[in-house]
Parts: C-alpha cells; structure tokens; sequence
C-alpha cells in the first residue's frame, strides 16, 4: 500500500477563472458534488477580476489552467509558447437588435451604429463579417458605424437605445434578451453560413503541453469531472437554483436565458470532423482578422488540440 | 475652533450628497444609483466582512507602495534638481518611465517575479516613483540659493543641510507629491488587483464592473474615499499646519 | 602672521537675457593679518559683497587668487553676517543659532545669552518672518558670532538698528574679537562706524572695484574711541579722499 | 553648446538600450522581447500606417484633456489656494474627486454622453484636474506675501497680479503639474480608449494585451515615449529655460 | 487740511507655538497735515514697518482707525518703499518699474529718466537677483517716485547705501516731494537725515509702540539745511530726549 494517503495524492490543478464568469459556475458545481475528488484530482479556484488576468496568471505560473479560445492558444504556440486545448463551450455570441428594430437582414445594417465587445479581432465578429460577405455581399466592416468597447458598457449603451444593433458574447446578452432585444444573426449560424457546423466549441481549457505531459491523467480526470458537471447543469434546475448568488442575474427573465444559453453550450462532441471545422473556421478569420489576430500564422497551428481529448 | 474648521467640510459634504441624490432622481438609471443605494450596499458589504477585508487589504498595499515611491522619488528628485549632469543624464530615463503605460510595468512585474503580492507592490511604486520625481525635483531646483550659501558658509555638511534647509524648502512639494500620489498610488493599485490579485478593493470593483453594478463600485469607491479623507482631517492636514506653522 | 590673501585678477558676472555682463573687481588685492579689523567701504553696487562672497569660498567663479591659512581641521571657521539675514524661516530664532553651533552640553546657554547680548532675550521662540528687520539682522549677527568665527565677515550688520542697539553691538564685537584671534572684514557705509572699530580701513572704488586707499586708524583702542576723535580722523580722511565719501 | 546639452541624452538612451537588451537576453522570455524585435514592430506597424493613425489620435485627445485640465485645474486650485474659506468648502469635494476610480468617471461619462469623442475627453479632465488643483493649490498658499502686499499697495489690481506676481511664482508648480500632468493624462487616456473608443493607441495595446504581444504593446509606447521625448526637448525644456533665466 | 489721522489703540501679533502674543502698537496717536513730510524714530523692533503697514491698509487687524482723505478715484496713491526692497524677481528691473505705472505714452521715458536719477541707466534689462542690495533698495525708491504718489511710505529708504548717493537720492525725494503736494511717512535710525529732511520727527516709544514726542524742525528749507545746523539741532534733541539716540 502507498503510504500517502488518497487526499494528498491527488493531483492539484490550479485553475484561473473570472470570479462571476460562467466557467466558476461548472466549477464551483465541481467542487459542491465533490467530481473532482471522485475523480482523483484536487481543482483549485484562482478567482480574478479581468479576463486578462487570467492569461498572465498563466503565462506567470501562478495558475495551471484557464479558459479561453484555441484561436489566442493557435497565436501563442506559433509565438513559442506551447499551449494546448480541451473544451469547455460551445456557446458563442450573437448579433441583437432592438425587437422593434427595421433592421432584419445583415445588408440593412448599413450606415447603423453597432456596438462591437471584444475589438476589431473579436471571433464572433468575424464570423459574422464572414457571413455577411458570403451571403449579403457586405464587408460589415466597411458598412456600419463600429463602436468598439468593453461588453458591460456596450449593454448598457444598447439599453439606452444609443446602438442600432450589437454584438456581444451570450452571457451578456442574456441580459438584453430578457429586455425585448431580438437575435438577428447567433454566431452559429455565421458559422454554418460558410460551412462550418454550429456546434464548434471556441472555449476551452487550455494549459501548457508539457504540463498536461506530466499528468495525462489529470487532464483526464478534468475533463471527466466537467462533463459530470455539465450533466448537472442541464438536468438541475435546483443546482441552478442554488448557484444564482454566483450568476447574479439582474432578474428572473435574465436568470432563464443565462440557464438556457448554458445548456446550448455544452459541447455534445469532439472529434476530427469539429477539428476540421476549427482549422477551416480559423482560415476563414484569419483572412479577415489578418495579422492582427493570428500573428504570423495564416493556418491552425498543429498542437492546438491536445490530442487526448475526444468524444 | 473645532467647531469652526468643521463645520465647512460638513456643509460641503451635504452638498455633494445633495447634488448626487438630484443626479440621480434626474437621470434615473442603473448608471447612477441613489445615495441610498449605495449605502444599502454599503451596508450589506461591511455586514457580509467583504468590504472591510478587501478595502484592508487594498490599504496595506496603498501604504506600502506610496512610502517606498516617496521615499525614493523624494530622494531621486533632490539629486537631479541639484546636479545638472545627473539631471541631463537620467531625463531621459525618467520620460521613459514616466510615460510607460502601468499595463507594461504591471505585466512585467507579474511575469518576472510571479503573482505576488511584491511584484505588486513593485509594479506600483515603480510606477509612481517618476512622478514624485518630477515635482520633488522642480522643488528642489527652487530651493532659495541664499540659505544654501549660508549653510555652505557655516558648513552644515550634508545630513544637516537636508534636514534644515532642503526638506523644509521642498515641504509644499513634497505635500503635493503625497497628496496626488496618494490618489494615483491608489489607482494603480486598482489595475493591479484588476490583473493580478485575487483580493482588494480593485478585484471588487472590477468584478462589479463586469455585472454592471454601479452601486456596488460606488460603495467600495466611497469607503476608501472615506478612509482617506480622515487621513486628511487626522494626519495630513495638521501635520501640514505644524510644517506651515513659520509662515507669517 | 597673514591670515588671508586676497589677489584676484577679474571677477566677471556673465551676460543674461538682454543684460550685459558685469565685471565686477578688477586687479583687486590686499592683505589681512591675523586678527586684524578691516572695514570696507566703497560705493554702492562696486563689489564689496562679491568680494566677501570670494572670501567665504562661496564663488570660485574668477581668475585670480584668495588663500586663508591652513587650519587644523580644513578650512578656518568662518562667520558671515550677509547683507539679508539668510535665517531658516522654518527654525525658531534659538533653533538658528543652535544649528551652527557644534553639538555640546552648554550649546543652549550659549545661544541664549548671545541673544540676550543682543537684546534678543525675548524672542528666542520667535519665527524669523514674525521679526523686525532690525532684530532679523541681530539674530544673523549672534549666529556669526556664536560659532567663534577665526574669519569674520560682515556685509553692513548694524544698519536698520537704531543708535544705542547699534553701539550696544559694535561693542560686543569688539569684545568677541578681542577675546580669541579674530580676523574681521567689516563691510560699512559709515565712515563714523568704520573709524570707531577699524584697524585699517581699505577703500574700493566704483566698479570694476579695486582697492584705491587702504588707511590704518591710529586712535588708540584701549579708551574708548570717543566721537570728537572720530571726527576729526573722519575730516582728516574726507579731506583726504575728496568727497567720494559725502558732507552729512 | 548644442553638443554639450545634447550628449548626456544620447549616452542615456543608449546606457537604456543597453540595459534593456541585456534583460530581454537574460530572462528571454516573451514578456520581454529585445529592442531589435520591437524596432521590427514599429517599422511594420508605421508602414502600415497604423501606429500614424493611432499616434495622432491619441496626441489630440492627451492635447486637449491636457490644457483643459491645466487651465480649469490651476484656477481652482490658485482660489483655493488664496482663500481659505473656499479651501474648506472644496477640499472635501477634492477629495472625492482625486480618489475617485479613472473608471468610474469613464464609465459614468461614457453612460451618460455616450461613446462619444466628447465623453472620452471629459472623463479624463475631470480624472485629472484634481491632481492639478492639488499641485498649484500648494504653490498657491507658497506665493510670497511680501510680493503680494506690493502689489496691493501699489494697486496692481487681480489682471495684473495674476499675470505678474501669482503666475511666475507658480511656476515651478505648475511645470511640474504639467509634466507629470501629462504622463497621468495618456495614462488616463489609455484606459478611456480601452473601455469605449474605437482608435487610439490604448485601443491598440488593449489588442496587443489580449493577444499577449509585448512587442506590440512596447512598439506603441515607444512611439508615444519619443514624441513626448521630443516635446520635452523642443519646447518644454527651452520655455522652462527663459521662464527660469531670472535666477542666480 | 489733514492727510492722514491714525488712532491705534491697540496692534497685537498672536501667539504662534511657543512665542507668547506681541501686543506691537498702544494708544499710537497722530495726524499729518496735506504736504507734511514727516519722520519716524523709534528704537528697532518698536513697530514702526508695522505702523506702515497699517496705513498703507496691508494689516486691518487692529483696533483703533486710521484714515486716509478719499481722493477723486477712491483712496491715494500711495508709493511705498518697503524696508525690502520687494521687487518682482522675474521682472527686469525696468519691468518692475513700468509695472506700477499707469499705462500712457511716456511710461518707458519716465521709468528710464527716474533709473538714470537714482543711478541705475546701466541696469535697467537686469533681473533684480542681480544687483547689489544698495541697488534693489534704489530701484524700490525709483518704483515708488514713479506713480507720483499722493502718499508715500518709506522704510528706511536710504540705508545700505554710501553718502554721497544717499545725499543725491535724499535731494531727489525733496525735489520730488516739492513738486506736487506728497504726504510723507519717513522711517530712519538717522537723526541727521531726519533732521535734514523732516517738517516735524515723531518719536516712537520701545514695544508697544506710543508716540512719546513730536519736535517741529524750525530750520528754514530754502536755503539747504546744512551740516552744522543740522549738527545743533542733534545735540539739541539729544539733550531734550536723553540718551534714548545714541551718541556717535
Ligand atoms: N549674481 C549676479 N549676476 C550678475 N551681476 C551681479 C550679480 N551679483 C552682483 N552683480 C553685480 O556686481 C556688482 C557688484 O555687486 P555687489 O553686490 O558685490 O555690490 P556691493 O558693493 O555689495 O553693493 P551694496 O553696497 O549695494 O551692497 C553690481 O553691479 C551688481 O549688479
Ligand atoms: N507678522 C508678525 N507676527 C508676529 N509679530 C510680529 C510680526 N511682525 C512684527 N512683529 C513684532 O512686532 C514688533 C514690531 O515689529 P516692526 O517690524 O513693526 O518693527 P520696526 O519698528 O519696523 O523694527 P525695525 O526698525 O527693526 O525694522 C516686533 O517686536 C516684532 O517681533
Ligand atoms: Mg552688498
Ligand atoms: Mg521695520
């Protein structure tokens, strides 16, 4: 018999997240039912204030895992450093109108102010520029009056009726959703507008290669642990219930679409056909995004997908 | 004369609040909640411990950044606004630092020395330290050239020169370097939490920031606010009447 | 024995803004012996506060040469009563004159009965800029003398002091030279005054200054120099001299 | 003369240099990549026309926040600084303003006005006129009472005592407001262009941030550093020069 | 007709820190007809500056009145030659005289004319940190001739200067005073000048300040007053007053 007993055995995966994001949902789901001990591994919380954060707590060592998208994990790898992915969501943003808008089609965006979160290189952005010069022969880019800012702002710009149109990452449209504000375009349907299926996941656990080396079976455990968590979620209406001091909603109508947008986004596969689409969906952004968005690395760069990882 | 000196600040406090409560029934929106809301949330943040642990922790750090900028600033500013060379030698230096963006110095720090609390505390009093710098040394190139003479003439040497000519002469800049230092020690020390600290009253606002909550940023904003202006009132402000205490 | 030489061949102030420059001593030499009393006079604005300047070792601006002799520790103890009293307006009248003085037990018994020597009792608690020039000037004059000066420069010390306080102090500094070697440099426009204490009186002349007269006083010092004597050396020099020194 | 005001800088920059490449080759990491990769980046990104485009933006939003905050800053903090009635209503108000968060202005301006042109460059005056007031409050109650009184009596009225006797003595204060005024106001800046502006060179470092290229963000600071380098050396350092040139 | 009453009952300086409150001026009483030139005496640190001040309406904080004749345009010129010299550092010493007048053709003439008279010419472009102490005091002297004034102060004016240009500047002020009808406030430690100068001396008593005597000077002012008379008249106060004047 090992003479260390199981606790201290387990392994310690330090991850960084958003204190009120929704990876801190799953994981503190994790963490209430315990799936990370029955698991074997010992999930540690790193809270932080900014999505940046959580990048250079990675990149100073202070974390083992965060949550962000393979297309930041393709640019840091072409830059030397050796990250790697495993999903986490599916769930992407959307293009939303006012509900009384006239705007009902891309083209009739032109001339409109759009409030755009996440900059110029936003992914959910391109792939609707992608879509809107594939299907309506537009380069929104050119088209529309962009307003670029941080998403808390751009929401509250859009409620008080200063924006035509917006597009923003799901859980802070839940917000607008549950104010009369109406989807014109989701990001899947941009994706699956230039031949990509919709339910590609863009985030995901990303951590060093040679870390996730040393622990395969860490990693393992992980994974294992989110989908039982995931589970939870989208059977549970009572863990939802109880995670709502964590998911603060505004209001119930809020609460429902945050719930909802959630479960949309659980993964349901991950194989060598949503692979594919990455590399394609990345060639089509890194068109678009140019330089400014994937570096010096027009393709998908090998590794980004830790290979393990497959169901 | 207790009475007399206070009786001003709370009259002006009123009517900020005054203004404040009219803003806000006049806008009327999430931007801008009511004096009440915010003491509400207030309240409930105190009650819940969150507050008082985060805005202690933000302190400490606030404290320790600004003596150790003050401190070197204060020393580096002498230097350059009494020797020409030194000056010409390290402008350009101090341009550079001065003008480097707190998000290079913070990234810097936190990846070189780890996300520790010193890093930092590093971040920010090198951050700082520049614009100490600027004004000490505009002070100390203002020193009047009469009492130096006369403390060269009696040789005062070089402890009791600084002690009894220069710092009292740099006295209104050095106040100065604190008091807008203080403020910008501390909104720095905000980005740093925002980026790499897992407590503080930056951490908090940023969060609250993220869900919008206006209230909340305002409640943690109007605590620390409070802290320091009975800094003022209890330490600053008589300190600074018994350094000016000569003037005719 | 020669307690300092003086030889300087220029001393030029350089041009500023749409000023020329200035120069202000030319070809000015003389000697002092140990412990001898020297006035100077001279025309206003001709240079006798930059030569006092040289002297001090404040100015080593100019071409020429100025040695004070070798001391055991480095440099003599100089005293210098500038023309403006140069007190640290944030230091206590008693603070200014202890700061001079080297530390020691009866350091404060010192100062005190300087002050109370010159009519200063009073105000030792005082801030500089709560004082009558007169009194400033006093205060400038114990803190000369109470560091026991081997060279002691004074630039005008008694003028804005009326008669009896002024006579009170040319006194006294009568008493402090007496009491140790001394060596004196006495800037005055009072040929009355410069009569009453000097060993020699050295006349400059408009600028470029240099030395035009340099003229012992042969009263005895032992009885008191009395004001019929004086006015007869003060015709005989003004006779002498023609009236560059006026009629009043 | 050009050659000796010159030389010091350069050595400095290259001693910088120096240092700087000696770091990157010592941690070589990405959070520091070498000044010949960041020259690499900054000629691509002028060629582009980016870095222009960006730069010039930014320089007018930092320009025009800049002398609002300057002019509006002095003119409170010279009233409050004279009177001290005022000093009493206002400071609590100071207060709040100097520690009031740079984001809770922007976002409460942004809100407010929109993400407009106008809302960005209100939230970073009004982040930074409290650092002004402070500073100039400071040379405010420092004026010379003596020059004060002479104006008074020789009835220069407030036009003229501003201009002649208030303004020059502010001097020191108010360049050292300015410099360190302008390095907090790009700061500021910065953070405006991060949260709602769509241009400008804190728009572009937040990319570079997000993509974790340091090279990027380094580029863009290098770009400001310079130009502000550049004013330095061609206009502040000369005014500051002629505005001193009274000295001794 | 009269000038100018003072009735001061009581002048007092607070208490600040250690120093006990100085009561300066009791029951000071006196007038000055239209015209008169008046002298004040009094031994140093008795209050006179402080009496100035408070007619030149510097110090309201007394108890007792002091009134000034209302003149066309609200209160009198008044020129006011300061005990220092008070000129403005950054202003040329022409500025500093062009300042105080009112703004009209022949400003920069008379300026020019009034520094040639006092001996200036060649310093009109220097800044005062430049010139000789004689020098400041005689450019206080040209600034306060310069805006021909109704009243004029003047704190012993003519020290730190030699005889033969105290002599001139002493003739300029009778000149000047002869022109137009000027009330004069004369402060010296010079019995001779005040002699020489005066239509009646006022005798200050040591702190707090009374008037103990006020002595008509009969001597005719046509003929120039000339040293022997003004010698008798000396030996004649001093007689009547006691050694309150010094001997020498
Ligand atoms: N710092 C300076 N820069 C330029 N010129 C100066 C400076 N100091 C003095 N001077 C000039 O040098 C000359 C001599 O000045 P100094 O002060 O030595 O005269 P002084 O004999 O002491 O006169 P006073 O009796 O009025 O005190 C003057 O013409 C003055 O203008
Ligand atoms: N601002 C002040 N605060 C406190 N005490 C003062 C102040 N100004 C003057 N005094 C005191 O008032 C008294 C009179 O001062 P004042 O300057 O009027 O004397 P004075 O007659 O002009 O002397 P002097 O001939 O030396 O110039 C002095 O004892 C002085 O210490
Ligand atoms: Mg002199
Ligand atoms: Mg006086």
């Amino acid at each position: 018999a090992l003479p260390l007993s199981p606790a201290a055995a387990r392994e310690a995966v330090r991850i960084g997240v958003l204190k009120f994001g929704t990876v801190n949902w799953e994981l503190d789901v994790i963490k209430t039912h315990a799936l990370d001990k029955k698991e074997g591994i010992d999930v540690q919380i790193v809270e932080f204030a900014g999505r940046d954060a959580t990048s250079v707590a990675l990149l100073a060592g202070k974390v083992d895992v965060i949550v962000i998208d393979w297309i930041w994990v393709s640019r840091q790898r072409a830059e030397g450093s050796k990250l790697t992915f495993v999903p986490f969501s599916s769930a992407v943003g959307a293009l939303m109108v006012p509900a009384d808008s006239p705007v009902r089609t891309l083209a009739d965006l032109k001339g409109k102010r759009l409030g755009i979160s996440g900059g110029p290189i936003d992914k959910s952005w391109l792939l609707i520029r992608a879509m809107g010069l594939s299907q309506a022969g537009i380069d929104l880019d050119d088209a529309v009056d962009k307003v670029f800012g941080a998403p808390p702002l751009l929401n509250a710009q859009a409620l008080a009726g200063r924006l035509d149109g917006i597009i923003t990452s799901w859980n802070f449209l839940a917000e607008l959703e549950a104010r009369r504000f109406r989807t014109l375009v989701s990001v899947e349907d941009a994706a699956r507008a230039i031949g990509i299926s919709g339910t590609l996941p863009l985030l995901g656990y990303v951590f060093d290669e040679g870390w996730g080396r040393d622990r395969r079976d860490a990693v393992a455990a992980l994974v294992r642990a989110s989908r039982s968590a995931k589970q939870i979620l989208a059977e549970s209406d009572a863990e939802w219930d109880r995670l709502r001091p964590l998911v603060k909603p505004a209001d119930d109508a809020t609460f429902a679409a945050l719930k909802a947008g959630f479960r949309r986004g659980v993964p349901t596969s991950w194989g060598q056909a949503e692979r594919d689409d990455a590399a394609r969906a990345y060639a089509v952004m890194a068109k678009l995004g140019g330089a400014e968005l994937v570096g010096r690395s027009p393709t998908l760069q090998p590794g980004v997908f830790w290979p393990d990882v497959t169901y | 004369m207790l009475h007399r000196s206070v009786w001003p600040y709370i009259a002006s406090i009123a009517a900020l609040l005054l203004l404040w409560q009219l803003a806000a029934g006049w806008v009327d929106s999430r931007a801008l909640p009511t004096p009440m809301a915010v003491l509400a949330v207030l309240e409930r943040e105190v009650t819940s411990g969150a507050l008082p642990y985060h805005l202690a922790v933000t302190l400490a750090r606030v404290a320790a950044s600004f003596f150790l900028a003050l401190l070197i600033g204060s020393a580096i500013g002498i230097v350059m606004g009494r020797s020409v060379l030194i000056d010409r030698l390290g402008d350009s230096w101090l341009i550079v630092f001065l003008n480097l963006p707190a998000l290079v110095t913070i990234v810097l720090c936190y990846v070189w020395f780890g996300l520790t609390e010193a890093a930092a505390i590093l971040a920010v009093t090198i951050n700082k330290i520049p614009n100490v710098v600027v004004t000490v040394r505009e002070g100390a190139r203002a020193i009047s050239r009469d009492l130096l003479e006369m403390a060269q003439v009696f040789q005062l040497g070089r402890v009791r020169t600084l002690r009894h000519v220069v710092l009292p002469s740099l006295g209104p800049f050095i106040i100065a370097a604190a008091r807008s230092g203080l403020a910008i020690v501390w909104k720095i020390v905000l980005v740093v939490e925002l980026l790499g600290r897992s407590s503080g009253v930056g951490f908090q606002i940023n969060l609250f920031f993220q869900l919008f909550d206006v209230a909340g940023i305002l409640a943690y904003t109007i605590a620390f606010v409070a802290v320091i202006q009975l800094l003022e009132l209890g330490v600053l402000q008589p300190l600074e009447r018994r350094a000016n205490r000569w003037r005719r | 024995m020669t307690a300092l030489v003086v030889d300087i061949r220029e001393k030029r102030y350089p041009a500023v803004g749409r000023a020329d420059a200035a120069v202000a001593l030319r070809d000015l030499r003389f000697e002092a012996a140990s412990g001898e009393l020297l006035c100077v006079v001279g025309p206003s604005g001709c240079g006798k506060t930059t030569l006092l300047n040289i002297i001090a070792g404040l100015d080593r601006d100019f071409s020429g040469r100025m040695t004070l002799p070798p001391m055991a520790k480095g440099r003599p103890a100089i005293g210098y009563v500038f023309q403006n009293a140069r007190l640290l307006p944030w230091r206590t009248v008693l603070e200014n004159i202890e700061l001079v003085m080297p530390p020691s037990e009866g350091r404060r018994r010192r100062a005190l009965d300087l002050l109370a020597a010159t009519g200063l009792g009073d105000v030792a608690q005082v801030y500089p800029e709560r004082l009558s020039v007169g009194m400033g000037r006093r205060v400038a004059l114990a803190r000369a003398f109470a560091i026991d000066p081997q060279l002691l420069l004074l630039d005008e010390p008694f003028v804005s002091l009326d008669e009896p306080t002024a006579q009170r102090l040319r006194l006294l500094l009568l008493e402090i030279w007496g009491r140790q070697p001394t060596t004196v440099l006495f800037v005055t426009h009072d040929l009355r005054e410069a009569i009453l204490l000097a060993d020699r009186i050295i006349v400059l002349s408009p600028p470029p200054a240099r030395v035009v007269a340099s003229i012992p006083i042969a009263l005895p010092r032992d009885a008191q120099r009395d004001a019929a004597a004086i006015e007869a050396v003060r015709r005989q020099l003004l006779d002498e001299l023609g009236d560059s020194f006026g009629t009043l």
